[in-house]
């Protein structure tokens, strides 16, 4: 009905493909799933949702860039700024106004809920903004570097720098940070939590407004490549699930290397199997993954009943 | 003077009538422990106090100001914390990550620097262990921990449900010994939820015997060690013991 | 006769109000093309929403009454719409043995899915059944024997030998659905449905009752996908055409879902209520497919935050107080404890 | 004398933690037989073993004398053998009735028969449905068959745990603290209940208590375990008077 988004990552020349750049561009793909993969994750741990609505956060973002870059003439990074500003005051609201009223009811609730709010997004951004395609400025050089006898998309570099300079971010957050400490405290034990005195709403609150704050950054990053739409996200999201599940839905360093393994692994399907099986491969991952390890790759085991 | 004072608190636990008119007082800087068999409500006594549930009637008093309807993260910024029961240490944080997550509502960092030494020459245990996870700390490790967390809140008045629980009667020792020494040299006034009646009159002052959600015996630590209804709260009585047995 | 007498006196009648009130709603169904007036082309689109019904009623059967949750069943729709487009191509059979191909095709591999994700609940549920829509839209866009994008044309359907148009095709729909309703009414009020209730409500305790938690969650997910099946089967039929275009969509799997959760997936009714709303949103908005989301988006969240068990318990709430207060009347004017009475909410209705 | 269900030398571990430490217990067929300890000595733990929910690592558990390491919690339904739980695991969103009739579910025969409503199937229904009620009386609960489980007193509901698990025909049921947050009148009432379904019915019962003027007033015998081992065991006054159970429940040393 309604799906007409290019696939992620540059298109391999030819035949004659080298490993080393369908691995290269593979990781940077994989960098960018990461960030939506890392969103699923944070937010399902700390609230049992799985937000459908993450890819539109994202999808919302890249238009309020193009929007501003194209339209407005205002610099890269502060319509990135801005952007990100934006973005998280949609998580945000996404979190005060759809998903606290009901945050004590099922799993099914929450999920379904999510749903709305990207029905939502979807039509308010078709709305506005149009369904057809759109290009969004390429603020790079298009002109590949020879590294080594492997020739590499600035644009990668560039993508692959930003996803490690936010994955620093969230290190450091989470692991220096009073709030990150707790909020890592409330997706061990939110009653523990609670009884210690921590505003268990305020970081959940927290948490959805990391979750715009990745959407931003992936929405940007991801418009050069898959184009401007607003079904643009729909792949991304769902490869990012399959990547949170590599992480168990907990882990996310599982989540992130999930995102690397299925950004070179569709790469190479597609290189060396052909286009066809690019999409393919991420969801016979998941198959596979799901029926053997049902818990995550990397030996996390589930936390709570969900 | 009166720290805490619960007035009649009724609350329920799902679809359980847990406290059925609870009235206790806790003298500012003594230890008081409450006792009962499992059941009796001792554990939903503290986490009314926390905040953590409701109280359907009555009321819970702290330093003459009125708990009830107040959000837990108020309640210990006003000086109550807790040390649950099964110690519930956060098993992904590290031991120094626990201990500044109990300090989570306070601003003072020369005092949590403080509060911290203290807890590291309480339990120098902890100290040889900051960069672990608490998840792979021992029984006895995990409740220092869980102590030391509570204390972090600068508490006036430390809420302890079961500290000896699973633990071997040495650790039950150290763990006493260490809240003693909380209760001189900090002055901290301590609430003992226990099972363990004898390790608890031991050490506290004053005592109350709760069944089925109401106090049944209170009285100083020394007489409560004399009565039998504590034997019988727990054992049950010996004259119900029934005839059928013999059949 | 005492009060255990008279309230399941009223309890026989209540249901039988209920059955006769089903069998109107199908006979009116089955009337519609009868009527002055209705043209080929609002048949068409009855078909439609016969076949989103039962869509949502193979979803609902999961979700509701054994709480495992799907997001693939476009994916059961799909296996349906080709199993039979590709007999009909091949070997020209009937439509009735289309129908029954698909769901048969789709209950099997239905069965599999079942087994494979065995140890999955909740999220990872979710995320698996996703992925396996995705799986079959790979398989449908890549293998050659079904024609990817090009598609399939199919020859017009005949029923028993007899070439149908618009309108048979509807009553043949119509008469499929009134199958799977009968199916499920009789699967929810039998011993297997108290136990798929059973298993969603209190895992463990239905294991220690005895229940087969392997057994069950597979029979559940043949039977949800057997239905889905049969309704892809009609899908595929109503067109006489299938492409990967359409069936490798998955937001299919998202519409039955919504259809399920809107109608609320624990009722009977709930798939009726659901699976027309599905279909009617975007034909009444046709001209504005934007606001046909937002609407979808604002209705979903609206029952989620005001009638969480969905419109037909919505609409159920008066009818049930009605008869709560006749059975607390018949238990009174026997003298009985007015509290026992005041506690009898009933769960008839379903 | 004939041993109804026994376990031998059972172990089990989480992690580094003993939870049950070569656990010895023999429930005699006919009687009603306890276990108490204080809180974490492995009770449940023990009790998720008898009802193979819970895996062990050593030793081994028999019902009539027969093996019964490798069947699961369904099979055990199979067996005679019905339990239930601490803190009530009903089917809230049902009736009553429905609730009873789960614990029926072994007796439906062919399920798929069943579903389609095949002539025998119905006939089984009707018999299931009749016996169900039966149940429902002699546990005074008829006047609540068709209310929603979860919107019955505690009581109530804690009696219609016990309703499910009689529907199944068992020989034994493992009840687990079966008096848990019931006030006095409903503990009394279950205390005759529970003796009523062992002396009419002639089922043995093995229950875990907190409780202990039921576990008192009701066993013929009693188990005692604390730190997941066998502490001791006798008749009532036996383990009431006996100086290891008191220190166990009381603290080391305490003199009463």
């Amino acid at each position: 009905m309604h799906r007409k988004t290019k696939k992620v990552g540059t298109a391999s020349p030819g035949r004659r493909v080298l490993l080393g750049q369908q691995i290269i561009s593979g990781l940077a793909s994989g960098s960018l799933y990461a960030l939506t993969a890392v969103a699923v994750v944070v937010v399902f741990r700390n609230t049992r949702t799985i937000n459908l609505a993450q890819g539109d956060f994202a999808m919302v973002g890249a238009f309020l860039a193009m929007v501003l870059i194209k339209d407005m003439h205002l610099n890269y990074y502060l319509a990135l700024a801005a952007v990100v500003v934006a973005c998280i005051l949609l998580g945000i609201l996404t979190e005060r106004i759809v998903m606290r009223p009901i945050a004590d009811s099922d799993w099914l609730t929450l999920f379904t809920a999510t749903l709305g709010v990207y029905y939502i997004l979807h039509g308010v951004a078709g709305w506005v903004w149009g369904r057809d395609t759109k290009a969004f400025p390429v603020t790079f050089d298009p002109t590949p570097i020879n590294f080594a006898g492997t020739i590499v998309s600035q644009g990668h570099l560039i993508n692959m720098g930003w996803a490690i300079a936010i994955g620093l971010v969230l290190y450091v957050f989470f692991k220096y940070t009073k709030q990150g400490i707790a909020m890592r405290a409330v997706t061990d034990d939110p009653d523990t939590a609670q009884l210690m005195g921590i505003p268990v709403r305020f970081i959940v609150l927290l948490t959805w407004g990391m979750a715009g704050f990745l959407a931003a950054f992936a929405g940007v990053l991801l418009s050069p490549i898959v184009y401007v739409s607003p079904e643009m996200m729909d792949q991304v999201l769902i490869k990012g699930y399959v990547a949170a599940v590599f992480g168990g839905l907990y882990s996310i360093q599982g989540a992130i290397i999930g995102a690397l393994m299925i950004g070179v692994a569709e790469n190479l399907a597609g290189g060396y199997l052909g286009a066809h099986y690019k999409t393919a491969t991420a969801f016979a991952m998941i198959v596979l993954l799901l029926t053997f390890r049902p818990q995550g790759l990397f030996g996390i085991q589930k936390r709570r009943e969900i | 003077m009166t720290l805490l004072r619960l007035a009649n608190v009724e609350a329920n636990y799902g679809a359980v009538r847990a406290l059925r008119g609870i009235s206790i007082s806790v003298a500012e800087g003594a230890i008081v422990c409450l006792l009962g068999a499992n059941g009796a409500g001792k554990s939903t006594t503290l986490k009314a106090i926390s905040g953590v549930v409701r109280p359907s009637a009555g009321t819970i008093e702290f330093d003459g100001k009125l708990l009830n309807g107040m959000s837990p993260t108020h309640i210990v910024g006003l000086g109550v914390a807790q040390v649950p029961e099964g110690r519930k240490i956060f098993k992904d944080l590290t031991v120094i990550e626990n201990l500044q997550m109990g300090a989570y509502v306070r601003k003072d960092a020369r005092g949590i620097a403080a509060d911290l030494d203290f807890v590291f020459h309480l339990f120098p245990r902890l100290k040889e262990r900051t960069r672990q996870l608490g998840g792979t700390l021992s029984g006895g490790e995990q409740q220092m921990l869980a102590i030391g967390r509570g204390l972090m809140a600068k508490p006036r008045l430390l809420l302890l449900d079961e500290p000896s629980l699973g633990l071997a009667p040495i650790l039950i020792a150290d763990i006493f010994n260490a809240l003693r020494q909380i209760n001189k040299e900090h002055g901290t006034t301590l609430l003992i939820v226990e099972q363990n009646a004898h390790v608890a009159l031991k050490n506290a002052n004053f005592g109350y015997v709760l069944q089925v959600g109401q106090v049944a015996v209170e009285g100083s630590a020394e007489e409560l060690r004399r009565r039998k209804e504590v034997v019988e709260s727990y054992l049950g009585s010996s004259e119900q013991t029934p005839a059928r047995a013999a059949s | 006769m005492g009060r255990k007498e008279i309230v399941a006196a009223l309890k026989t009648k209540f249901e039988r109000q209920n059955q006769v009130a089903v069998v109107l709603l199908f006979v009116a169904a089955a009337l519609f093309p009868f009527m002055p007036g209705v043209e080929g082309w609002m048949a068409s689109q009855a078909s439609l929403i016969v076949i989103y019904i039962m869509a949502a009623q193979g979803v609902s059967l999961l979700v509701g009454y054994t709480g495992l949750v799907t997001v693939g069943h476009g994916g059961f729709l799909a296996i349906g719409a080709y199993t039979s487009a590709l007999l009909t191509k091949y070997f020209g059979i009937d439509l009735s043995l289309g129908l029954i191909a698909g769901g048969l095709m789709s209950g099997l591999i239905g069965y599999g899915l079942g087994l494979i994700f065995l140890r999955l609940s909740g999220a990872f549920m979710a995320i698996g059944t996703l992925g396996f829509a995705f799986f079959i839209g790979a398989i449908i866009n890549n293998v050659p024997l079904f024609e990817g994008r090009t598609g399939i044309n199919l020859p017009a359907s005949r029923i028993f030998g007899v070439k149908i148009g618009d309108f048979g095709f509807y009553l043949v729909a119509v008469a499929a659905l009134a199958l799977t309703t009968l199916l499920i009414y009789c699967v929810v009020r039998s011993g297997v449905g108290r136990a798929f209730m059973a298993l969603r409500d209190a895992e463990k305790a239905a294991e220690s009752s005895g229940v087969n938690r392997v057994f069950y969650r597979t029979l559940a997910f043949s039977i949800s996908a057997a239905i889905t099946g049969v309704a892809g089967a009609l899908n595929g039929h109503v067109v006489n055409y299938v492409s990967s275009e359409v069936y490798a969509d998955i937001w299919y799997s998202v519409d039955f879902l919504v259809a399920g959760v809107v109608g609320g997936s624990a009722l009977l009714m709930g798939p009726f209520i659901g699976g027309a709303f599905i279909v009617m949103v975007p034909f009444f908005l046709e001209k504005l497919a934007d606001f046909a989301y937002i609407l979808k988006g604002i209705v979903l969240i609206a029952v989620l935050l005001l009638a969480p068990a969905g419109v037909a318990d919505l609409l159920a709430r008066p009818f049930r107080a009605m008869r709560r207060r006749r059975l607390a009347a018949a238990g009174d004017s026997l003298g009985l404890v007015g509290a026992a009475a005041a506690r009898a909410q009933t769960a008839e209705g379903r | 004398m004939t041993s109804h269900l026994r376990c031998e030398n059972v172990t089990v571990r989480f992690g580094g933690v003993v939870a049950c430490d070569k656990v010895n217990l023999d429930v005699e067929e006919g009687k009603i037989v306890g276990l108490i300890g204080p809180n974490g000595a492995g009770k449940t733990t023990l009790f998720n073993v008898l009802s193979r929910f819970q895996p062990y690592e050593a030793g081994h558990v028999y019902f009539r004398g027969g093996p019964v390491d490798n069947k699961r919690p369904h099979d055990m339904i199979r067996l005679g053998m019905a339990r239930t739980y601490q803190n009530i695991k009903l089917f809230g969103e049902q009736t009553t009735l429905a609730n009873i009739l789960i614990g029926a579910h072994r007796l439906i025969g062919n399920p798929i028969a069943n579903m389609f409503w095949l002539p025998k199937a119905r006939q089984t229904e009707r018999t299931l449905h009749n016996r169900a009620i039966e149940i429902a009386e002699m546990l005074h609960l008829e006047n609540d068959l068709d209310t929603l489980v979860r919107n019955l007193p505690y009581g109530y509901q804690k009696r219609v745990e016990l309703a499910r698990a009689l529907a199944s025909n068992p020989e034994i049921i493992l009840l687990d603290e079966p008096v848990a947050g019931c006030n006095e009148e409903e503990t009394n009432e279950l205390k005759e209940i529970v003796r009523r379904v062992n002396r009419d019915l002639g089922i043995t019962i093995f229950l875990v208590e907190h409780d202990m003027s039921m576990v008192m007033t009701v066993c013929d015998y009693i188990y005692v375990i604390n730190f997941g081992a066998n502490l001791a065991d006798g008749s009532p006054t036996e383990v009431q008077k006996n100086p290891d159970v008191i220190g166990a429940y009381l603290g080391e040393d305490y003199h009463a």
